[in-house]
């Protein structure tokens, strides 16, 4: 039993808090992203413009998941940092297509 | 400057297409997530010895990755117990066969293990319900609005994708922005999944697709392939147990609880 | 999803919606009055999109469960104080109750 | 609504209602009666989450001695899930086994498909009324025989060997329980209390101090610390290992050395002050954390 496998049985970490905290990042980078597509569709944003519209959304879903649900310390609640900033960055893509190209035609008269 | 005339839609198509599509497959989406869950069957009975020779083998497995929670004498003699009753067969369902084992027997047939029929009933059960509606979806958008121009994306696409996003439109150098009904299709396909999430909340199975696997109950838990000879799955464990040896993990717990509090 | 996190959610919501609506109006008199067909969005839609989607996001993330800490220790401590132990089971053992003497109990603690 | 519904739920999976006081167990049948009865319960929950609900409810009517409603409920759960759920079943024969007695009861289990592991341990709780302490202990190991991952049942085995003053084999059975559920500080705390226990009872036979006596103090306060470890500031752990670590220190002539013991008392004495004075525990954690500091 090497250090790291030692250390781990002796202070373990919650399998069931990691995954019910992914579940919940997940849902809201899902339904923000979707409302992201709507407002792109709404400023009727074409090709390039359209996608930094998301990623800019997306990092400010971050930002605001960095800030005010993980209270500047990620680490205690997910397993790398990276997972609030990077992870399920494009989960959401897909959904804002869709609401993207709905509303970029309905809002055109 | 003037630009050229652009494409007009009319406005009845995003009443009569876009719109009940949207809304057609929403509906069969959360109809999929309803029928999955009608359709988990609960895992078929065992009898009582085919229960106790499938969770003696978990028992093993237990004692291997948490035997270091326990003091020393409690798990060797675990541990020598475990090993005994392994070798010795006593967990067999079958007592009569294990005594005759030397003879040769024919090889089981997985269809006739009662766990594995019921598996693939699941699975198959499981593919129905994504496969069946796709195919009428995609059939029905094909019959009857085929042929015409449906929307504008919002991005230029490659021409490569021409083929498939105005198909069945019959104008050769039309911008590969302005696509057919099945492309609409295919968006909400992958896009509704958010959709879902709202309505059914996050562990639905409307989307189907990806985490259909986790929802076969008997494909998690079991990890016991049918047909296999559980005798030589016991001679193994009974082997991994013998390697396993005991680092008992509170040995020095004294020492790191002071560490921590002193 | 608390109180505040609704209703900014909901002010989201109709913002978006009645920018929406601005933006399809917007295009409708454009097309119609044959005016330059190259105009922009005016900059109080764009405005109100923008800060709908914000408050929007605000509201989702306001309103999102709880985080549960990672360390199992940490997290185990919460559930103790909240009387939530997720082992408690093994301790009441609800598959071995014993119902005669639970209602005894209970009805001589009632008179 | 949905605090209702988390109460609701935790209840069930904590299984609260087998130890709650009189007068909350009232108002939790209250809360309950008025959200299956609203109907808001079938609307707003998954078909698992309503069983568990209407399972709840059913417990609460039968120990307040509310049998019509008791009886109302299986009906419909029956009416729902089938005559032939297993869960259902367990339910009837609880209910049968409150109304009717346990021949009834058992007439009734003996019915039903006997590979349930509900039926089986219904079956051998109604041994258990009988008071037959070794026929109860051989049912029960010829259960965990056949369901050797089922914690509940090794617990049971453990609790029923306690009772019988078997603590040897109480704790053997314990550490099964840990095998199985690795992370229960509880029990690991449960194991920490079975020997002192056992100490006590090997002291009082050889009215002088042993080294077995010694051995099950040592290995009581290792299993009261890993219980800390796993739960930070479990009060019962800490209460422990400051009874355990006191007995120690009382012992005249200790066969290894104690002086670490000493040091895990203050240890445990500071930590249990500190959440006495911030107040960092449930009510009657607190309760226990000051008599504990108080005697010991």
């Amino acid at each position: 039993m090497d250090e790291k496998e030692r250390k781990q049985a002796i202070y373990p970490i919650s399998t069931e808090s990691l995954q019910q905290n992914g579940k919940n990042v997940y849902y809201i980078r899902s339904v923000t992203s979707t409302i992201f597509g709507v407002s792109a569709g709404i400023l009727g944003l074409e090709s390039y413009y359209g996608f930094l519209f998301y990623f800019a959304g997306t990092a400010f879903v971050s930002l605001l998941l960095f800030l005010l649900l993980a209270r500047g310390q990620p680490t205690e609640y997910f397993a790398s940092a990276n997972d609030i900033w990077i992870g399920n960055a494009l989960t959401g893509l897909s959904s804002f297509v869709l609401t993207w190209t709905l509303f970029y035609g309905l809002v055109d008269a | 400057m003037v630009t050229a005339p652009d494409l007009v839609i009319d406005p009845s198509l995003r009443d009569w297409v876009l719109f009940p599509i949207l809304l057609v497959m929403i509906l069969v989406g959360i109809l999929r997530h309803y029928i999955t869950l009608l359709l988990q069957s609960s895992p078929k009975q065992l009898d009582l010895l085919a229960i106790r020779e499938q969770q003696s083998l978990a028992r093993g497995a237990s004692l291997r990755s948490n035997g270091k929670l326990i003091p020393p004498s409690s798990f060797q003699s675990r541990k020598t117990y475990l090993i005994q009753a392994f070798k010795n067969g006593i967990f067999l369902k079958d007592q009569e066969a294990f005594k005759n084992k030397d003879e040769p027997k024919p090889p089981a047939n997985p269809l006739a293990e009662p766990g594995g029929m019921d598996q693939m009933l699941n699975m198959l059960k499981g593919n129905m319900v994504m496969i069946v509606p796709q195919t009428l979806l995609m059939s029905w958008i094909n019959f009857f609005f085929s042929g015409f121009i449906l929307m504008k994306l919002p991005f230029p696409l490659t021409v490569r994708f021409k083929s498939i996003l105005q198909s069945g439109v019959a104008t050769r150098d039309l911008d590969v922005r302005w696509v057919s009904s099945m492309s609409w299709y295919f968006l909400n396909l992958f896009g509704l999944r958010s959709v879902y999430d709202v309505i059914l909340g996050s562990n639905n199975s409307a989307g189907g697709g990806m985490d259909m696997a986790g929802m076969n109950p008997g494909m998690m838990g079991g990890g016991l392939q049918p047909g296999q000879d559980i005798y030589k799955l016991y001679l193994s464990e009974a082997e991994n147990i013998e390697l396993t040896t005991h680092e008992y993990l509170l040995e020095d717990i004294e020492d790191r609880i002071l560490e921590k509090y002193e | 999803m608390s109180f505040i996190s609704t209703a900014i959610t909901v002010f989201a919501l109709l913002l978006l919606f009645h920018a929406g609506y601005s933006a399809y109006e917007f295009s409708h008199y454009l097309k119609h009055l044959t005016v330059n067909s190259n105009a922009t969005l005016p900059i109080d839609i764009i405005t109100e999109t923008i800060v709908a989607t914000g408050l929007f996001a605000l509201g989702q993330v306001l309103g999102a469960d709880k985080l549960r800490p990672v360390s199992f220790a940490k997290w185990a401590k919460g559930l103790e104080r909240e009387g939530k132990s997720p082992f408690s089971f093994l301790e009441r053992r609800p598959g071995y109750m014993n119902v005669t003497k639970l209602r005894e109990e209970y009805a001589s603690t009632k008179k | 609504m949905t605090t209702i519904i988390d109460t609701l739920r935790n209840a069930h999976t904590t299984s609260s209602y087998l130890t709650l006081p009189a007068e909350s167990l009232q108002s939790l049948y209250d809360t309950s009666y008025k959200f299956v009865t609203s109907g808001a319960a079938a609307r707003s929950l998954h078909p698992e989450g309503l069983y568990n609900v209407f399972e709840l409810h059913f417990f609460l009517s039968i120990i307040t001695g509310k049998d019509s409603e008791a009886s109302a409920i299986l009906t419909t759960l029956t009416d729902r899930f089938g005559q032939d759920s297993h869960r259902v079943g367990v339910l009837r024969s609880i209910y049968l086994e409150a109304t009717d007695g346990p021949v009834k009861a058992l007439e009734f289990l003996s019915g039903r498909q006997d590979t349930e592991l509900g039926t089986l341990k219904r079956k051998i709780v109604i041994l258990k009324s009988s008071n037959q302490t070794s026929l109860y202990i051989s049912e029960l190991l010829k259960l965990v025989d056949n369901y050797p991952s089922d914690a509940e049942s090794w617990a049971e085995l453990a609790s029923a060997y306690l009772e019988a003053g078997m603590y040897a084999q109480s704790i053997f059975a314990l550490h099964e329980v840990l095998l199985l559920v690795p992370l229960a500080y509880n029990i690991n705390a449960l194991v920490g209390e079975t020997s002192l226990l056992y100490a006590s009872s090997l002291h009082a036979a050889s009215s002088s101090h042993s080294v077995a006596t010694e051995e099950r103090l040592l290995e009581a306060v290792k299993f009261f610390l890993r219980s800390v470890e796993l739960c930070e500031d479990y009060v019962r752990g800490w209460t422990g290992v400051l009874v355990a670590t006191n007995r120690i220190a009382a012992i005249q002539k200790p066969f290894s050395d104690t002086s670490k013991y000493k040091r895990l008392y203050d240890v445990a004495r500071k930590a249990l002050t500190k959440i006495v004075e911030t107040k960092d525990a449930s009510e009657s954690d607190l309760n226990a954390a000051q008599l504990v500091l108080k005697n010991y």
